[in-house]
């Protein structure tokens, strides 16, 4: 085990901690928008994505890669889109 | 590649860019939790996004960038138009597909860094992407792909009974527990083998292995638990999702996916805990009970002394009330009865009558599915309560209005130890004056258990479908 | 050195040390947070730092170990005896010195790196700490000098204002406010000098310049702060150490360092908001305000229609009281009192009277001083009150004895818009059908303004020490 | 700046807002034991002086690095101790 991952596990650490503390007591009604929007953030695979689809990798990695984008992307823009228009309904009423 | 080096001044940049998204991420994370600023929460997230996907084109120095762009359009595009076209009671699947587009990505990311050269004899992204080589990649590849594809599939299935293109009941194979036990075995000695015997080196053939049998896993995981639970199991898959791009990012060296990846997961599982908890279940009783299952052979019990009324009577009684609560489940989901429900409640308000709708945390199929529904039919805020504000004034009121609800204002919960509601908290409807329950038949609900309020003395049943009852209701009203 | 190499066992265990530790830091400062785990959170954070230390001694290949141990036995003995000697009201003063000695451990480990071979030119520790160099490295080590240096200075002013050595009244020198933005554009230039200009190498001058002025700030920090803001300026301080360390830790490239001092930073600097929300106060007017200067030329305003009682009346109407309120103020903890009113309670308790005590959160010189106190004369828990708890009590109840509380009892600050407490809670002690106030004389307590319960006709003051008045009380009531 | 040190920013980050997190409504009777107990988490630097203490470094980092262990353990030490005597004070009367 080489030392960036070591490292990299301080982060996975901490961000763990960090997520397991941001969400404390979410009423009801937002169940599913958080829910919703913390799915659209997990899209953020879409970095990998890009990196191997626009990388130098070759035609396999290319192709691949292509298809990682075209599906993180529909994860992250649906995701986020599907959220706003969830919030917007309560939003619009007060 | 990261190291004592110094960095040029666009990896530099593209750190700072991940490190701001991250903060907005959490904030985002944070602020969603609350009705208030929830909006400002997801907006918040979508700039991290962006902010992150900018930086990540920062940071790659040589660019191929038709495939990029190829597949961020093509793939906007069928979020955006999939997104503005579902329909506000699909939205579970909708989110349920998006999920699983989610974990197929990072399958696929996985498979483009094995397809890149090989783990881990050759380097990986070249100058972009931190480039830590050893076991603990192949192990993050294997696992980036084993929780990606079955949040993959299990997502898919969770589709399908949430559409109802496949019965939402729950199939219990025989020895499903062996067979879970056999196939979990069996992944981990693929992916052993592939990381560690054959020295760190994963085959083709193990990595393809690995993909089936995870299909295969999420499949066998989602098909034994009810419809009814979906939503739990889908913020559980989410929150899978989230792993298998934090695994992504061990396998790339890259922190931002690390980061955010986990703190989905993480707060994807608090989340899911939250949501099991306000339902009255457990966890493991959602993941390996079949719940649902065994209960559904009970039916909807015998039942004695129902009264039922029809619309016009109906319509008499509530033309005189002075207030009304309406109390929504899923029935009103099914039969798309919200904007019935809103002209209804106008024509009575118009006749002077208070009119207040009563929501109970798991009214319907999903976590505010009945406040998404209202909104659409755009009921006014302030006449929305949830039960505990309102659970107390069931017995000053004169009429409750019970709209394809069952299991949520089944007196059974606060008495029947036998139950198995016992101990959901459940709305008194039935310490009003008058209770109008419509719904299609005496059949049960999501729990699948005799439901006493059916029996009280004060309450009417008016059978039909809730939408077209309530018309019936409206135009009685109307007339009278 | 941290890098694409692979880790030699030694440090892979030590790493997983440190992330545990990491762990265990986290949740013991959760649990430190509430009353009934408080306790297993301090011996877990310590068991953290135990294993840290161990993980250090395995992660250093080659120890010189004479210097550690020296150091180990000394400071730890050193350490173990204050702790152990210390008198539980002189708690505040205590932790002011360990904390000044964290922030000059942290400047000296700072100034070890540099003497380790200066900044950057040579490896660091070699294999043991990650080597990353440059001027990142030279500027952690200023800034780790910096804070340090300002933390260790200020902690001592703040530990002689506690224990009396020293004025606690506010020291305004003129133009403080302008040798203050000198002192800081002055620190800066050196630094940047230090670690820009002259190339990443840090000069020995400069790098004594640093610490003498960062001990010259922390002294112009404090001094002009007046004594009884001295707690929050300790938790500001303790904040500043962590980060202190957090700064060594980027200069030793240690994350364990980075991580542990970051996570006091941020945590010491919430508390610190905690207690000034508790005290009605903004941290900037703590930090800039030289609070309590300005007022003192107030003084204890005039008096009118003051009534005084002596011990032998008071003692025949407590003798004669069913329910007693104690309220005790900084006045007890100047005056050791708290024996003396815990001997005095029992021989009312002897008598049939109902003792309570109420504690007002910010009565004393520090958060919780009262609680301290008591629980030192073993006073029994359940009849300690927190102000919410028993506010409105005080209307039914038939004796109040206030024990050099002052502030805290000010009736002004429900009324009186213009008073510089005005809109902090205060205890409604002069609801009760007698009180008795004991202090030395009409002088002001904290805040130095005029108190309107001395005015009170149900209100009798009992001028003298508190202990002694107490003692007297206690022999009357026992006489008679 | 180096690789290594843009990492360290994400555990320092993501520490800060743990650490942010985890201190919400703390009773003020607590204020106190809470400081001096963090106060004693500060001496984590004790890590640093025993790295600079035990290294290679030559006499005056063994010297230095020695006075920073016996400060930086004084703090630990006399902090923990210091917080458990509080403590003790409230635990004892339950
Ligand atoms: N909210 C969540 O997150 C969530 C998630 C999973 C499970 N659950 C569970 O789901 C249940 C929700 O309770 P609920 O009271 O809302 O509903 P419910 O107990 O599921 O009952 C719904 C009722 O609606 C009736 N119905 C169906 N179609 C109808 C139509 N077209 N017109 C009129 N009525 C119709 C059905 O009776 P007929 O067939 O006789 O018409 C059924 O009894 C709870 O047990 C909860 O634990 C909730
Ligand atoms: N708790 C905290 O964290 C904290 C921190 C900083 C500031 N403060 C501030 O401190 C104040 C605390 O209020 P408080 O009501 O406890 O006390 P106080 O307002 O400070 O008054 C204490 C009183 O005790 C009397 N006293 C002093 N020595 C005495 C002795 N030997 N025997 C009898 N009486 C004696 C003094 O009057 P004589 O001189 O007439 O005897 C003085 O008026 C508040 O204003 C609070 O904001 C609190």
């Amino acid at each position: 085990m080489t030392g960036e991952v070591i490292i990299a596990f301080y982060t996975f650490v901490l961000a763990c901690v960090a997520g397991f503390q941001l969400i404390s007591k979410v009423p009801p009604t937002l169940h599913t928008p958080l829910m919703s929007g913390a799915n659209a953030i997990s899209g953020i695979t879409i970095l990998g994505a890009i990196a191997m689809a626009g990388g130098t990798g070759g035609f396999a990695a290319h192709i691949i890669g292509m298809l990682a984008v075209l599906f993180a992307t529909v994860n992250v823009v649906g995701g986020f889109m599907v959220t706003e228009r969830m919030l917007k309904m309560f939003g619009s009423r007060k | 590649m990261l190291g004592a080096a110094n960095l040029p001044l666009n990896e530099l940049l593209a750190h700072f860019g991940y490190i701001v998204s991250i903060l907005m991420f959490m904030v985002g994370i944070m602020l969603m939790g609350r009705v208030k600023t929830a909006k400002n929460g997801n907006r918040l997230a979508a700039g991290a996004m962006l902010l992150a996907v900018i930086a990540q084109l920062v940071q790659m120095k040589t660019i191929d960038p038709v495939w990029i762009v190829v597949g961020l359009v093509v793939g906007a595009l069928i979020g955006a138009v999939a997104s503005i076209r579902v329909q506000m009671t699909q939205m579970p699947e909708m989110v349920a597909l998006f999920n699983g587009s989610g974990g197929l990505a990072s399958l696929l990311v996985a498979v483009a860094a094995y397809a890149y050269g090989g783990i881990p004899s050759q380097p990986l992204a070249g100058a972009t992407i931190a480039g830590s080589r050893g076991d603990v990649n192949g192990l993050a590849v294997m696992l980036s792909i084993l929780i990606g594809g079955v949040t993959f599939t299990g997502s898919i299935i969770a589709f399908l009974k949430l559409a109802e293109k496949m019965s939402g009941k729950p199939i219990l194979l025989p020895g499903r527990h062996a067979v879970n036990i056999l196939l979990a075995v069996l992944v981990a000695v693929f992916i052993a083998l592939g990381v560690w015997v054959l020295g760190g080196g994963v085959g083709l053939a193990l990595l393809v292995l690995v993909i089936l049998l995870s299909f295969i896993m999420g499949i066998t995981l989602v098909i034994p638990i009810g419809g009814g639970d979906m939503p739990v199991v889908i913020s559980l898959l989410n929150s899978y999702s989230g792993v298998a791009a934090a695994m992504a990012g061990f396998a790339l060296g890259s922190h931002v996916l690390i980061v955010s990846g986990s703190l989905v997961g993480a707060a994807g599982l608090i989340l899911t805990q939250i949501m099991c908890k306000a339902m009255n279940r457990s966890l493991a009783n959602v993941v390996f009970g079949g719940f649902g299952a065994e209960a559904a052979t009970g039916g909807g019990g015998e039942y004695k002394n129902v009264k039922s009324a029809d619309a016009e009577t109906a319509a008499m009684v509530m033309a005189d009330a002075q207030s009304i609560i309406i109390v929504p489940g899923y029935g009103m989901a099914v039969s798309q009865a919200q904007h019935a429900v809103r002209e209804l409640a106008k024509l009575l308000e118009a006749k002077g009558a208070s009119i207040r709708y009563a929501i109970h945390p798991v009214a319907g199929r999903m976590p505010g599915h009945m406040n998404v529904l209202l909104a659409e039919a755009n009921v006014p805020y302030e006449q929305l309560f949830e039960m505990d504000q309102i659970n107390e004034e069931f017995k000053s009121t004169d009429v409750v209005l019970v709209i394809g609800a069952n299991d949520t204002v089944n007196p059974a919960a606060k008495t029947d130890k036998t139950s198995p509601l016992y101990g959901m908290p459940v709305m008194n409807v039935e310490e009003a004056k008058t209770v109008f329950t419509m719904k299609r038949s005496l059949g049960g609900g999501f729990a699948q258990v005799k439901n006493t309020l059916f029996e009280c003395p004060n309450n009417f049943m008016i059978y039909g479908d809730a939408r077209k009852t309530l018309e019936e209701i409206a135009k009685a009203v109307k007339e009278g």
